[in-house]
């Protein structure tokens, strides 16, 4: 699957580098910044679970506690485990207990001290590690066991119900039918939440609240699954919003298998704080890379918002950017689920093979990356017929030019979120495209001055223009150029100002004494 | 498991459907309401137009999404259960042997101008349908395939002539109900040629028939959508020779 | 459009002149033979029309007196002729009256008196040519003065209900969304009348009355919508039947644009006599070759009962038959809508990728030929959904094998007649895959030794095979070999011997002095 | 034109439909004849199963296809119908001008954890929709679009911060009824805020609301799906500048 299009090697090597140059500051601002939730998921790594009478997470508890004492820019680990050396509690339960009783004291320790806590809490954190790498394990151990999804592209299928008692019994459905790869959508607003949830849940609005007890029940009815039929399905969950790390972590530490993981869609769509962002988008990638499992990135939301053809190019700078910064993280290419969309109008005239110009410009470019295809969803209406139909041509596209997850549209997408028989009606049409028309790629030749690999080549141009202007562009505050293209509205035609957006107060400039253990164990290896 | 059930959406009893129609108005918001009102109507609320679409000056298509409050009660459902044990052919062709001493006589046919062969021909060709052998594999069966397009007199002349035990008729085209229409002529027609404990077996099939219709249409048998050889075969052991 | 598949020429020259050889001794019979429908059409060319009080047509009164009188071996027109000569009635309806009154007696005239009613005869019927030369020169006009079609292919709706009155509102609306061609299907159970019914009918099953008055009624419709959509909608109806050669003649006079005309349809699905089908068919195809009307041949028919890809060489077999008997009879390559369809179980793998090899198979076997591309039928089911997506990858394989006729296929196939929002949700269907994808033949290209090209290879070798045997087939009644096997159950798996079927009593063997003025004159140019 | 009119498949007055909705029973005769109780329920008369496939050992697919007796009264269809003008953005601007001598104050928002934005950006951006631009382009009109996931209090005290004269809340997701709770939240903290005399118009607008529902929602009105800026401009000018 390479070279139908015959894309200059030269051209492909400027884009990345010009990548490299937008992502680099990015990385170098990142690496600057701890966030609250980076620090959470520090103490999450390091054992503590579970919630107040309230339901705010110990792991928030303690360390809004820590901060008021010590401030956050030092990070958690020192003042924790000095309280812990201390003798101020005997597990960090305890502690967080203690703490928001307002009953101990949290101090940052210096020399031996300091010394003492950072060992203290290596040895606590890498227990956590220790637990991803097993479960890192066990997937390798299952697929080997039941086997794999038996062929490309996977066919990904959601779950929205709101009730992880609900979505358990269709996940299980949609597996038996199918389904290679089971999304649990989450609750509208989750992402802004600056905490994670504890619990099994029921009460979630076009989706189900992302918590470690959710993840676990999910996890566990789909390994049934997958010793029922004999291979081994995956999960996937979101880390995107407020608390990327955490749910990284928790992700990590459940067997999810991917996670959508985007280095931008926080700041786009949900208008959360750029620096925040990146920080927390690192620090997950990190996680994820450790943990084994494929990022989903969002480049196909922008096509919500944005013409998609207008904005094809922003899709691929996207793509670029997500991968420079997931390599960075540690992400090997087998883990970088790009994102993509079948989302031109299909009122444009060749609007189909426009489509397979943009699918087959991705899959060129990223020929080792498992690029996630999604379909049609800002041209469905309620013509749930017309949306059956555009459905599989999308599910062609996908077969033509070789995609690796395929996201199972629904005709109903205009209309509510899936019904069990939308599921089935969109498996049955995603089995039909790739049964009847499977091997069409060996058929499918671009011709080289043709409309596809022409408009393959001027998209890939226009990414080069737009990736030039970014690493050009500049603000008053002299931040990184990417900041300043965002707060220009390049991506998804979102406007979003690297001091606004939400969740900035959780962000910290660290101190030079600032020490994670988490970030040392994830950066060693 | 509790009989009373309703549809299902995206969770238990949420009781939601997805109707289409055309109404014979121009589009226009007047038309949206006139759809929604025949969704109340039909007992969906909230009814939902999610689509209409202008079909040429004087006709509207909708798709309606919404939910009905009917209950669905399973222990109401009247069905056409086989009342009968489905017996292999090895069975059918004893039974035949062992009660009639003499071969079963079948005689099938697509009557009136329907000329859909396939279906009658599933049930009665060696070949048979779903990997069942039909009727002529069955040593203990005469077949008569009469074809299609072939009149009630004409098929009446033949089950005289071959002393057929039962008539096997076909009918696919149910437009104006020209199933119902032939179907009754046929009985009708047996009814007058034959004294009553003489007439031959009348089984009718087709994929739009109501299988609960036999009463009303002078038959003895209804069979629908996705019968095989093997159920018609028992059931005339069942009613002829046992 | 060709030379993807890479054909060999002698292999492709080799199929063509056995087909020839299969099809001299058939047109060898069909010059030896009349039939009662073609003596009636002859009639009918000479302007006699109109039925008794009991609706039994003229020509049919007339014709039955005359052959009770002097048999059918010498042609109906050298009685009559001579009868009217002979002052017996003043013109053909009176003389038709008084027949059916048992008033008139003919006779078989000899010499002088033979050749007066020769020349006659040969004047009267001219005036019915000369009525077709004049449509067809009118059609030429109208699609000069409106435009013709947009596009290929030609978008071939059908209506169905019955009665002509709902017929025509509903062929004008599928002309103005979008329609090329209206097909009026026929009441279930006219084929097999030997006679064609008068005036305009309402009381059809699943189809409506070929009749002359329905068709004038039609025609004058869809002028009336070419006019209002300045683009001339050609009108079609079905030929085939008992009475082929006066459907022939009327659709000559009343300007349809196509007729289903198959060689073997008749005998096939109709059981009517294959000699019968066989003369009627030649006579018919000689009045539609000189009124300019496209034949739309059946093979798609044979796949509703055979195995669309076990019997996909009878389908090319019979293309090549219907070519023969169709050039033998004058028509043009222009005018042979060759049948074929997109048949193919969907559940067999690469089901998709077969149909592409069999549509591209029948375009490069004849280039010039204006193809019918029949939709899916038989693996419909009541899923109107998965039924809407068939009848998409079926338009699609229409645009990226350049077929000319695309008969537009209904989710509801399986259910229903189609219903006015069916036809409309078809349109929808095509327009968006000619429009989103119709250039998509510029990247396809079959790989040489790929399935596409192995699978087309493999059906004309199969055809070959066939054809040959077809040739050396034989009967104990030394009938042509075609018949012996058409007998043996070669097509569709219907078995159909010479002297089987309905209509044979209404076929003579042309006596040394049988004449026809009609086929004289369709002969001479 | 005649006032009553039935559902059109093929033919006047045939009152054909198509339905499909799931029942949580597997597979069987029984389940089709669920089936045909449920189409019975909402008025299919005949009702023909076409299509049953089982998903899973506990679900099963229909599709039914019938003719409906109900008929539909034009007459009686009630519908929001633009009861105010259509006003051009230059007549707009003239009537705010000289009915409120100020700019009129219009606060945007999607309200709750409703984060799609894209609808009432159509209303309020400049870009507008369908070829009409938005609110921000008239000359009179002040726009203070506050985005998505706002809080219900946030968007009441910018409302009395900015003295907003109109306050248009989106709302698309409607899963468990999410627009309703939000909207009904929305209008009820409004209430409390203000005076009746003094609080700013409440507009809510999104593709799944009925139209009809603005009294039980408390609310000045809705707006559904495909709603032009145009129209929103002309109702607020009816209702505040006229
Ligand atoms: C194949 C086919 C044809 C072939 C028939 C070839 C042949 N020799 O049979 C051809 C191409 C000739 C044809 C022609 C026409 N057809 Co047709 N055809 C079909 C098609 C595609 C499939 C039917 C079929 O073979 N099904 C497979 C068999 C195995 O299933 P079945 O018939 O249901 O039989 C099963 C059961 O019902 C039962 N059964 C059936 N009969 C009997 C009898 C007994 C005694 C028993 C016990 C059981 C039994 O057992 C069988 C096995 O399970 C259908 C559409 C569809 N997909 O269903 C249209 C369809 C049936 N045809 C239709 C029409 C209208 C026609 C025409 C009239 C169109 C026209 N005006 O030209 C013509 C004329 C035919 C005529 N005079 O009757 C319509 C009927 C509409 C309606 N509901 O009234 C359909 C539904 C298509 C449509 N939507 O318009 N057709
Ligand atoms: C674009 C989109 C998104 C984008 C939104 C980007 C953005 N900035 O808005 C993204 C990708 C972010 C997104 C995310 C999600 N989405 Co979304 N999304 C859509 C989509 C594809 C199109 C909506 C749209 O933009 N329509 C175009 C606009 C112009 O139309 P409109 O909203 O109807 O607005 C018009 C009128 O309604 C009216 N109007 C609307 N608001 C107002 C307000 C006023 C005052 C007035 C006067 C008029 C008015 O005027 C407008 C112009 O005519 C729809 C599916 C579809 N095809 O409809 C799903 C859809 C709305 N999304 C849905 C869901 C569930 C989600 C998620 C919750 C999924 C998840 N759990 O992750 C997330 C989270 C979002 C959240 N927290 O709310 C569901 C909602 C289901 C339901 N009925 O409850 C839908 C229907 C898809 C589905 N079937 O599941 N989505
Ligand atoms: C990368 C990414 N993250 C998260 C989401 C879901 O967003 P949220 O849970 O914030 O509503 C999406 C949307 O599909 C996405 O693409
Ligand atoms: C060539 C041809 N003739 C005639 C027909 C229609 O057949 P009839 O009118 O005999 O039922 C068909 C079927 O579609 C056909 O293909």
């Amino acid at each position: 699957m390479s070279g139908k299009l015959d894309l200059d090697p030269v051209t492909v090597r400027q884009a990345r580098s010009l990548a490299r140059k937008a992502g680099r500051p990015i990385v170098k601002l990142a690496q600057q910044h701890t966030t609250v939730s980076v620090e959470r998921a520090t103490l999450r790594l390091a054992g503590l679970g579970g919630a107040d009478a309230e339901g705010t997470p110990w792991v928030n508890r303690l360390m809004d506690a820590v901060r008021a004492d010590v401030g956050l820019e030092h990070g958690v680990a020192l003042p924790v485990w000095d309280a812990l050396a201390r003798g101020e509690a005997e597990d960090l339960v305890t502690l967080a207990q203690k703490a928001s009783a307002g009953s101990v004291r949290f101090r940052h320790p210096e020399g031996r001290d300091a010394q003492r806590a950072r060992s203290a809490s290596k040895r606590a954190v890498g227990g956590g590690i220790r637990r991803i790498d097993a479960r890192r394990r066990e997937r390798d151990r299952l697929i080997k066991k039941h086997g794999d999804a038996p062929r490309t592209p996977w066919i990904y299928l959601i779950v929205a119900t709101g009730d992880i008692h609900e979505d358990i019994p269709q996940a299980q459905a949609a597996a038996r039918a199918g389904a290679d790869v089971i999304a649990v959508i989450r609750s509208t607003g989750q992402s802004l939440l600056d905490f994670v949830p504890e619990g099994a849940t029921r009460e979630g609005f076009a989706g189900t609240y992302a918590t470690q007890e959710n993840f676990r029940l999910m996890r566990a009815a789909l390994d049934e699954s997958s010793k029922e039929l004999g291979r081994y399905v995956r999960l996937t969950n979101y880390a995107s919003g407020l608390c990327m790390p955490e749910i990284a972590a928790l992700a990590g530490l459940e067997r999810l298998d991917m996670m959508l993981n985007d280095s931008m869609y926080g700041i786009l769509f949900r208008d959360i704080n750029p620096v925040r962002t990146f920080v927390d988008q690192r620090f997950s990638r990190q996680v994820h890379a450790r943990a084994g499992i494929i990022i989903n990135t969002g480049e196909d939301n922008y096509l919500t918002t944005a013409d998609a053809v207008e904005a094809a190019h922003t899709v691929t700078t996207s793509q670029l950017l997500n991968e420079y910064f997931a390599k960075e993280a540690g992400l090997e290419d087998w883990q970088l689920g790009l994102g993509h969309a079948f989302e031109v109008d299909p009122a444009v005239p060749e609007s189909f093979r426009l489509e397979l110009a943009h699918a087959l410009l991705a899959r060129e470019l990223f020929p080792k990356a498992p690029l996630k295809w999604m379909p049609p969803t800002r041209h469905m209406t309620g013509d749930v017929f017309r949306g059956y139909l555009l459905d599989g041509f999308f599910n062609l596209v996908g077969a033509m030019t070789g995609q690796s997850i395929l996201l199972v549209g629904m005709m109903t997408e205009a209309v509510v979120t899936p019904w069990l028989s939308d599921r089935d009606l969109a498996l049955q049409n995603v089995r039909y495209v790739l049964d009847a028309a499977g091997g069409l790629g060996e058929d499918f030749h671009p011709a080289p001055d043709g409309l596809i690999a022409s408009r393959a080549r001027q998209v890939l141009a226009e990414t080069i223009d737009l990736l030039d202007r970014i690493v050009h562009d500049s603000d008053q505050a002299g931040d990184p150029p990417l900041l300043a293209a965002i707060a220009d509205g390049t991506f998804g035609l979102m406007k979003r100002p690297p001091d606004g957006g939400r969740g900035l107060d959780g962000v910290a400039r660290k101190a030079r004494d600032y020490y994670n253990p988490a970030s040392e164990l994830l950066e060693e290896k | 498991m509790t009989t009373l059930v309703r549809p299902y959406g995206d969770t238990t009893g949420d009781g939601m459907v997805q109707i289409s129609f055309t109404l014979p108005v121009p589009h226009s918001k007047r038309a949206e309401g006139a759809a929604q009102q025949l969704a109340a109507k039909m007992g969906l609320d909230p009814a939902l137009v999610v689509h209409a679409k202008p079909m040429g000056p004087d006709y509207t298509f909708f798709v309606v999404y919404g939910r009905v409050h009917h209950l669905v009660d399973l222990d109401a459902v009247e069905v056409v259960e086989r009342d009968y044990p489905l017996l292999t052919p090895k069975e059918v062709n004893a039974a035949i042997k062992r009660s009639l001493r003499r071969r079963l006589v079948v005689i099938g046919a697509c009557i009136g101008t329907d000329a859909h062969t396939v279906g009658i021909d599933a049930i009665l060709n060696i070949k048979g349908f779903a990997g069942e052998k039909g009727l002529e594999y069955y040593r203990e069966i005469k077949v008569v395939n009469l074809g299609a397009q072939v009149s009630v007199p004409h098929l009446v002349d033949r089950a005289v002539a071959e002393r057929a035990d039962a008539v096997l008729v076909s009918q696919v085209v149910t437009q104006r109900d020209a199933h119902l229409l032939n179907t009754r002529e046929m009985s009708a027609a047996f009814g007058e040629a034959f004294r009553a404990e003489e007439r031959p077996l009348l089984v009718v099939g087709g994929p739009r028939f109501d299988e609960a219709m036999s009463g009303e249409l002078g038959v003895d048998r209804i069979f629908g959508r996705g019968t095989t050889p093997g159920e018609v075969a028992s059931f005339l052991v069942h009613r002829i020779a046992s």
